[in-house]
C-alpha cells in the first residue's frame, strides 16, 4: 500500500480515535460524522475519476437508493438494520450496472449525462413513490451490531470513520493491484489497454459500480444516523457537491475524496459568522481555491513535500 | 498462423486496402514493408481489430477474428506494438509491464480490495514474471523510472516488452525501428530474433529499416497504394523490378 | 506558481480568519440566549426570510423594552439552508456552543422532524415554525416539541366548509411539489370524506415551472367545480395566470401560503376573485375593535411594515407566536430548560399570537383552535374577508 | 378532445421556447471551448432581473433597459471568462466546468444580495387578451419568446457564417490548434463566446420573465433543462438545442397531459437517456464529429 498511505492511516486513525477525548459536547463530532458520510461517497467518486477517467453526476441517486432502500426494509419489513443496509447496496450495485451497461459503450461524456438524468430520475421517484413523498419520513431506526444500538453520536462518529478508513484501505488496495493498474493503464491510453486484452468496459462497469456502492453505504449510515430523509437531501446539488469535494482534494489521490469532503463539509460551519453572507463567501472560496489549487489540495501537498525532501519518489 | 484472405478497408472514397492477402508461417519473422501510405498500418489495425476490415477474412490460428473486438483478439494471443508509442507514460516501467500481464489474471475488486490470497498470489506471480520480462528486454535498470521518461529507444523496447507480457502467439511490430539510432536498431534486431528463437513467438513486422528488414525476416510481403504487388525472401524482394519501382518511382520502371 | 502559492495563503487565512471569528464569538454580561433555525436561504427562504426578520425586529424590540427579568435577550439565528444536514449540525451548534435555553423553528416540516431526536436526547425544549401533525403527534414522543402553525387540515376544513356552503363538491387539486404541497395534498385527501368532498384531479408542478395550463385543462376536463392550487412562491402565480388566461369559468382556490400582497402584485387583473384561507394577519383592519388579536395583529403589521417595507405574512407569523410563547414562559418561569417546557405545555392559555389564540395541554403541542382562518377574496387588489 | 391536445401542445411550446433559448446559449461556449457552463442559468436569471430592475425600479424605457441588460449580462460574461476561465489556462475541462459552477454560486449569491428571494415580473411585451386558437390558448408573451428564439438563430446563423469573427469561432469549434496555427486568436474567441452566450442568455430572461417570473435561484433548473436540450438536439448545433427544447417541453407538457404530471421531468428525462443510447450524437449532430469531442 505505500509507505505514505501507511503513515496517513494511522494518523488518521489516531485523529479519529482522539477526537472525542479532545471535544466537550457532540457538536464537532457531528460534524465529523457528517464529513465522514461525505467522504465515503468522495472516496468512490474519487476512484472512478481519477482512475477511471469518468465523471458521473448522479452519486446523490445512489446516495438516495442508499437511506431510502435500507430505511424502508428496516422500517416496513422489519429487517435488521445492518441487513438492511447491504440489501440498500445491492439494489444500488444493480443500479449502477445497469445505467452503466449502455452508457459505458458510449465514449466521452455520456457517462455524465446519463448519471445527471439518472439522478434526477431517482428523485422524481423518490418524491412520488417513497414513503412521505416530498416531506419524507422519520422514525428510522439506528444501526444495531450485535446487540449494541449506535443511538450516540460517539458511538456513530467511531463507526462511520471505522467504514471510512475500511473503503479507503479497500480502495487503496484495488489502485495498487492488478485492477487498479489496468485502471490508471485504460487511463492513460484506452487504444494500447485494449491492444493488451484488456475488457476495459468491463472494468469501467466495475468501478462504477464500486462508486455507487460507496455512495449508496454512506446514504444507508446517514438515514440511520439522522433518522430522518426526504428526497431534498439526495438531488442534484449533492451531486454537484460531491463532484466539488473530489475536484477540490484531487481526483489523482484517495486521500483527495476524504479531505476534499472534509473541508466541504467543515466550510459552512467555519462560514456561520458571515450570516448571509456565507453564500458569498463560500463561493469565492471556491471558485479560488479551483483557479489555484488546480491538481486539488492532495496531490498539491505531495508534490510539495516531494520537493521538500529533494525530489525523490514523490508518489505515495 | 494468421491467415488474411481478400481484406479491403476504405476510408470514405479513399480504398485504403484492396483485396490484401498475406500468410505468416508459424514460427517465422515476417516483414511488411512499402512506401508510405501503402497501408501498412491499417492492415495491422485490420488485424488487430482496431479498425475491423470492410471486407475478408483474418484468421488467426485456424479461427476466424475479423469480427471479434480488439480485446477478444488479444486474448487469443495476439499482441501488438504501436507506431505513435502508446504506452501508459504515467505509470512506471515495471508497471507498464505488469499491465500486459493483467489479462491472464482474473482476480476481481473483492480480491484486491480485501487482499484475499487468492489475489496476493496472482499478484507475487505477476510481479516476478514481469520482473523476468523486464530483464529478458534488458531494461531492469529502469524498473521504477517513469514510463514517460525513458529514452525513445527504450520506450520502444518496453512496448515490447509489454507486447510479451500478455504472452502472444503473434507479435504485431509498427515500425520498432522508428527514431532509433543504428546501435539501439541493431539491439532491436538481436532482441526480435531471440523473441523468436528463444521463445518461439511469430513476428509480423511493418519497417522502413531496410537493413533491419533484411537482416532479420524470413519472408517478405510488399504493398502499395493497398496492393500486395510482391512477396518472397528478402533476396527474391530485393531483385523484384516492380518492388523497386515501387520505392525509386515510375522512372526506374 | 509563485501566484498559486499566494492564492493558497489568501485562501488558507480566510479560512483562519473565520475560524478565529468563531471562536471569538461569546462573551459579554449573561444575556439569555434563544436559538433559531431558520431557512433563510434555500429552496424555503420564502419561510426563511420574513421569520429571520421577524425574530431580529422582536429582539430589539424587547430589549428596549428592558429585556426579560432584567437580562438582555439574544437571539442566535442560524440558517439551515432549506437543508435538514445543515439543520442538524445547527441545532447542536446552538445546544453545545451557545447553550440556548429554547430553540425556535425550523421553518420546515422536514428539518423539524429531523430535530425531534436531538431536542429529546437534549432535554431541550423546541418551538418549531412548520405546519406538519408529525412534528408534535405522538405527544408522548415528542415531550420537547411544540409548534405554532396552524395543521394544514385546519386551512382545508376552512376551504371545504365555504364550499360546501356555495354548492361545490368535485375539487380538481393541484399541488407544488415539495414538502409544502404534499402536505397540502395529504390534508385535502383526508378531510374530503368526511366534509363530502369529491376529488376528482389530482395534478402536480414543480417549483421552478413556467406554465401549468396543461394540469388546469385536465382539472378541467375531469369535471371539477374548482380549483384549489396548494403552494408557495412563484408557482401560485403562475397558475392564477393560466387559470385567468384559460378563462375556466371555476373559482381557483389557494392555500394560506396566498397571504402576501406581494403575490397580488405579481398576478395582477388576474388574481381578482381568488379566493383563500388567510390567517388573520393579513386582514386585521377588517376585523372588529373585540377580536382578540387585532391590537397584537396591527402592531406586528405596521411595525414589521415600518422596518422591512414588505408584509410578514403568515410565516412571519408563526416565528412571531414561536418566540412570543418561550419569551411568556422565560417571564414567568425563568431561563429554565425543564420549566419553560412545563410551561409552554401548561401554561399557555388563551394566549393570543398571529396564528388564533393558543391554549397548549399535554396531550397537544400545537394549541390552536379551529377557526383560525378567514376566508378571503381578492377584490380590486385588496383583501375582502368573505362571510 | 383536439383542443385539450392543442392546449398541451401550446403549454408544451410555451416551456420549450424557455429550455431553447438556455440551450442555445450552452452551444455557443460549448462550440468555441468544449466548456459546458453551468452559470448559463445565472445569465438567464441577470437577464429578467436586470430588466426589471431597469424598467421598474429606475423607469427607463422597455427597449433602453432591453439593450442596458443585454449590454450588462455580457459585461458579466465578459468578467467570468476573464477571470475564472482565462487565468484557468487549464486542458483539464472537468476543473474549467467546475469553475462554471463555482461561478455559478458566487452569483447566485450576489443576486440574492441585490434582489432578495422574491420573485420579480413585469407586464408582457404587448398587453391584451391571450389568443384563442380553436378552443386552445396560447399567451402573447409565448409568441414573443418563440420569435425572438427565431430571431436569434438568424442572427446568430449569420454571425457565425458571415463575419470573420463568427468563423474564426466555427474554426475554433473544429480544431483549436489548427486555428491557432491559422492565426486566430483563440483567447478571444472564447471572450466574445462568453459575451454572446451571456448575451442570448439574458435576451431569454427578458423574454420569459413575464411568463414564468423570475428570482435569484432559478438558475440551476433552467442550466438543467437548457442542458438537456443541447444534449437531445447534439451538443454543439445551435439549432439542434432549439429543436430539443422544444421537444422536450412539449414531451413534458404532453407527459403531464396524459400519463401524470407527477411523472413530467421523469419521463422526459427517461426519453432522452433512451435517444442518447441510440443515438449518441443527439438527434442532429454527426456521429463522426461527436467522436473528435473531448467531453
Amino acid at each position: 500500500m505505500g509507505r505514505g498511505n501507511s503513515i496517513a492511516l494511522v494518523l488518521l486513525v489516531l485523529a479519529v480515535a482522539g477526537l472525542p477525548f479532545v471535544t466537550t459536547g457532540s457538536y464537532t463530532l457531528t460534524v465529523g460524522i457528517f464529513s465522514g458520510i461525505n467522504a465515503l461517497v468522495a472516496i468512490g467518486l474519487c476512484v472512478l475519476m481519477g482512475s477511471a477517467g469518468q465523471v458521473s453526476l448522479g452519486q446523490a441517486g445512489f446516495y438516495g437508493i442508499g437511506a431510502y432502500v435500507s430505511s424502508v426494509l428496516s422500517i416496513k419489513f422489519g429487517l435488521p438494520v445492518a441487513l438492511s443496509m447491504i440489501a440498500a447496496m445491492a439494489v444500488a450495485s444493480a443500479a449502477a450496472a445497469l445505467l452503466a451497461v449502455p452508457a459505458l459503450r458510449l465514449k466521452g461524456h455520456y457517462l455524465a449525462v446519463a448519471t445527471l438524468g439518472f439522478g434526477e430520475i431517482i428523485n422524481v421517484i423518490l418524491n412520488e413513490w417513497g414513503p412521505g413523498g416530498p416531506s419524507g419520513f422519520g422514525d428510522i431506526p439506528h444501526l444495531s451490531l450485535f446487540g449494541y444500538t449506535l443511538s450516540s453520536t460517539t458511538s456513530n462518529f467511531y463507526f462511520i470513520w471505522l467504514c471510512v478508513a475500511a473503503g479507503l484501505v479497500f480502495s487503496l488496495n484495488i489502485l495498487n493491484s492488478m485492477t487498479g493498474r489496468s485502471l490508471r493503464a485504460i487511463h492513460g491510453s484506452e487504444t494500447a489497454s485494449i491492444a493488451m486484452g484488456l475488457d476495459i468496459v468491463a472494468l469501467k462497469i466495475k468501478v462504477f459500480v464500486l462508486s455507487a456502492i460507496y455512495a449508496s453505504l454512506a446514504g444507508a449510515l446517514y438515514a440511520h444516523y439522522v433518522t430522518f430523509i426526504s428526497p431534498s437531501s439526495f438531488n442534484l446539488f449533492y451531486s454537484v457537491l460531491a463532484l466539488m469535494m473530489v475536484v477540490l482534494g484531487g481526483i489523482t489521490n484517495v486521500w483527495g475524496g476524504v479531505v476534499g469532503a472534509v473541508i466541504i463539509t467543515i466550510l459552512p460551519e467555519l462560514l456561520r459568522k458571515f450570516e448571509e453572507f456565507d453564500v458569498l463567501v463560500y463561493g469565492l472560496i471556491l471558485t479560488l481555491s479551483l483557479l489555484f489549487l488546480r491538481k486539488g489540495l492532495v496531490p498539491l501537498l505531495i508534490e510539495k513535500a516531494a520537493r521538500l525532501k529533494g525530489g525523490t519518489d514523490a508518489r505515495a | 498462423m494468421l491467415e488474411l484472405k481478400g481484406i479491403s478497408k476504405g476510408f470514405g472514397g479513399v480504398k485504403a486496402l484492396s483485396l490484401v492477402s498475406l500468410s505468416v508461417e508459424a514460427g517465422s519473422v515476417s516483414a511488411l514493408i512499402g512506401p508510405n501510405g501503402a497501408g501498412k498500418s491499417t492492415l495491422l489495425n485490420a488485424i488487430s481489430g482496431i479498425d475491423p476490415p470492410d471486407e475478408g477474412e483474418v484468421i488467426f490460428s485456424g479461427e476466424r477474428v475479423n469480427r471479434l473486438s480488439p480485446m477478444a483478439i488479444a486474448r487469443r494471443g495476439l499482441s501488438r506494438t504501436f507506431q505513435h508509442l502508446e504506452l501508459f507514460g504515467e505509470m512506471t516501467v515495471l508497471e507498464n509491464i505488469m499491465v500486459g500481464r493483467n489479462a491472464r489474471t482474473k482476480a476481481g475488486f473483492l480480491a484486491a480490495g480485501l487482499r484475499l490470497p487468492s489475489g496476493l498470489r496472482e499478484e507475487r506471480e505477476s510481479l516476478s514474471s514481469s520482473e523476468e520480462i523486464l530483464d529478458y528486454i534488458k531494461l531492469g535498470h529502469h524498473r521504477d523510472d517513469l514510463a514517460s521518461n525513458l529514452p525513445i529507444g527504450e520506450q520502444r523496447v518496453l512496448e515490447i516488452g509489454r507486447a510479451l507480457a500478455t504472452g502472444p502467439k503473434l507479435l504485431l511490430l509498427d515500425e520498432p525501428a522508428a527514431g532509433l539510432n543504428m546501435r539501439e536498431t541493431r539491439d532491436l534486431g538481436e532482441l526480435i530474433k531471440r523473441i523468436r528463437t528463444e521463445k518461439g513467438i511469430t513476428i509480423l513486422l511493418v519497417e522502413h529499416d531496410m537493413d533491419l528488414v533484411m537482416r532479420i525476416s524470413d519472408a517478405i510481403t510488399v504493398l502499395n497504394f493497398g496492393e500486395v504487388i510482391a512477396r518472397g525472401t528478402p533476396l527474391e524482394i530485393q531483385k523484384d523490378p516492380l518492388v523497386i519501382a515501387a520505392y525509386l518511382g515510375d522512372e526506374a520502371a | 506558481m509563485r501566484f498559486g502559492k499566494i492564492m493558497l495563503s489568501v485562501v488558507m487565512s480566510v479560512m483562519f480568519v473565520s475560524l478565529l471569528f468563531v471562536t471569538a464569538g461569546a462573551a459579554g454580561k449573561e444575556p439569555i440566549k434563544i436559538g433559531a433555525i431558520l431557512s433563510v436561504t434555500g429552496p424555503a427562504s420564502f419561510l426563511g426570510e420574513p421569520e429571520k426578520n421577524t425574530l431580529v425586529m422582536l429582539q430589539d424590540q424587547i430589549n428596549k423594552a428592558g429585556g426579560i427579568r432584567g437580562a438582555n435577550l439574544q437571539v442566535i439565528i442560524e440558517d439551515s439552508k432549506s437543508d435538514e444536514t445543515q439543520a442538524v449540525l445547527a441545532a447542536k451548534k446552538l445546544l453545545e456552543k451557545d447553550n440556548v435555553v429554547a430553540i425556535v423553528g425550523p421553518s420546515t416540516t422536514g428539518e423539524s422532524m429531523a430535530l425531534v431526536p436531538i431536542m429529546n436526547a437534549a432535554k431541550t425544549p423546541l418551538v418549531s415554525c412548520a405546519a406538519g401533525a408529525p412534528i408534535t403527534n405522538p405527544v408522548s414522543e415528542r415531550e420537547w416539541i411544540f409548534k405554532t402553525p396552524q395543521y394544514d387540515t385546519s386551512a382545508v376544513e376552512a376551504i371545504y366548509t365555504y364550499m360546501k356552503k356555495h354548492g361545490i363538491t368535485k375539487v380538481g387539486i393541484i399541488t407544488i411539489a415539495t414538502g409544502f404541497g404534499d402536505a397540502g395534498k395529504k390534508a385535502l385527501h383526508e378531510i374530503a370524506p368526511k366534509m363530502g368532498m369529491t376529488i376528482v384531479a389530482e395534478e402536480k408542478y414543480g417549483p421552478k415551472d413556467s406554465d401549468m395550463t396543461t394540469q388546469l385543462t385536465k382539472i378541467k376536463a375531469a369535471g371539477a367545480q374548482a380549483v384549489i392550487n396548494w403552494s408557495v412562491g412563484p408557482g401560485q402565480v403562475v397558475v392564477t395566470k393560466n387559470w385567468h388566461d384559460l378563462k375556466m369559468g371555476i373559482p381557483l382556490y389557494q392555500s394560506h401560503g396566498w397571504g402576501s400582497k406581494k403575490n397580488i402584485e405579481l398576478a395582477g387583473k388576474a388574481a381578482e376573485g381568488v379566493i383563500a384561507p388567510l390567517g388573520r394577519l393579513v386582514v386585521w383592519d377588517k376585523l372588529s375593535d373585540k377580536h382578540p388579536q387585532k391590537a397584537l395583529l396591527k402592531k406586528f403589521e405596521s411595525d414589521y411594515k415600518a422596518l422591512y417595507k414588505s408584509e410578514p405574512g403568515t410565516f412571519g407569523g408563526h416565528a412571531y407566536d414561536s418566540l412570543m410563547m418561550v419569551v411568556e414562559a422565560i417571564k414567568k418561569v425563568g431561563p429554565d430548560k425543564k420549566k419553560i417546557r412545563d410551561y409552554l405545555e401548561t401554561g399557555i392559555t388563551k394566549m393570543p399570537g398571529t396564528g388564533g389564540v393558543y391554549t397548549m395541554s399535554a396531550k397537544d403541542h400545537c394549541g390552536l383552535d379551529a377557526g383560525a382562518f378567514e376566508m378571503v377574496v381578492v377584490k380590486n387588489g385588496d383583501w375582502e374577508i368573505l362571510k | 378532445m383536439f383542443t385539450v391536445f392543442l392546449q398541451f401542445l401550446f403549454s408544451g411550446l410555451t416551456v420549450g421556447a424557455v429550455y431553447a433559448l438556455v440551450g442555445m446559449g450552452f452551444n455557443i461556449i460549448y462550440n468555441s471551448t468544449s466548456i459546458i457552463n453551468m452559470a448559463q442559468g445565472e445569465f438567464v436569471v441577470i437577464g429578467g432581473l436586470f430588466m426589471w430592475f431597469f424598467s421598474e425600479t429606475v423607469k427607463l424605457p422597455f427597449f433602453l433597459s432591453a439593450i442596458l441588460t443585454v449590454l450588462a449580462a455580457g459585461f458579466v460574461g465578459l468578467l467570468m471568462e476573464r477571470f475564472t476561465i482565462k487565468p484557468l489556462k487549464s486542458n483539464d475541462l472537468l476543473l474549467m466546468i467546475m469553475v462554471t459552477i463555482a461561478v455559478s454560486i458566487l452569483m447566485r449569491g450576489l443576486l440574492m444580495f441585490k434582489f432578495g428571494k422574491d420573485p420579480y415580473s413585469y407586464a408582457p411585451f404587448t398587453e391584451g387578451e391571450p389568443l384563442n386558437i380553436a378552443g386552445a390558448v396560447i399567451q402573447q408573451q409565448t409568441l414573443w419568446v418563440i420569435g425572438i428564439t427565431a430571431c436569434c438563430i438568424v442572427l446568430l446563423f449569420l454571425f457565425f457564417n458571415r463575419t470573420m469573427m463568427g468563423k474564426a469561432m466555427r474554426a475554433c469549434a473544429v480544431d483549436t490548434t489548427a486555428a491557432k496555427l491559422v492565426g486566430i486568436n483563440v483567447s478571444r474567441v472564447v471572450m466574445i463566446s462568453f459575451i454572446l452566450s451571456a448575451m442570448v442568455g439574458a435576451i431569454g430572461g427578458i423574454a420569459i420573465t413575464p411568463i414564468s417570473l423570475m428570482e435569484y435561484d432559478k438558475g440551476p433548473m433552467l442550466a438543467v433543462k437548457g442542458f438537456c436540450a443541447a444534449i437531445m438536439g447534439g451538443l454543439g448545433r445551435g439549432r439542434g438545442a432549439v429543436i430539443g427544447g422544444f421537444a422536450i417541453g412539449i414531451l413534458e407538457s404532453m407527459t403531464a397531459g396524459y400519463i401524470h404530471s407527477g411523472m413530467k421531468d421523469a419521463v422526459a428525462l427517461v426519453i432522452m437517456l433512451a435517444i442518447l443510447f441510440f443515438r449518441p450524437a443527439g438527434l442532429f449532430g454527426s456521429v463522426a464529429m461527436s467522436k473528435l469531442r473531448k467531453f
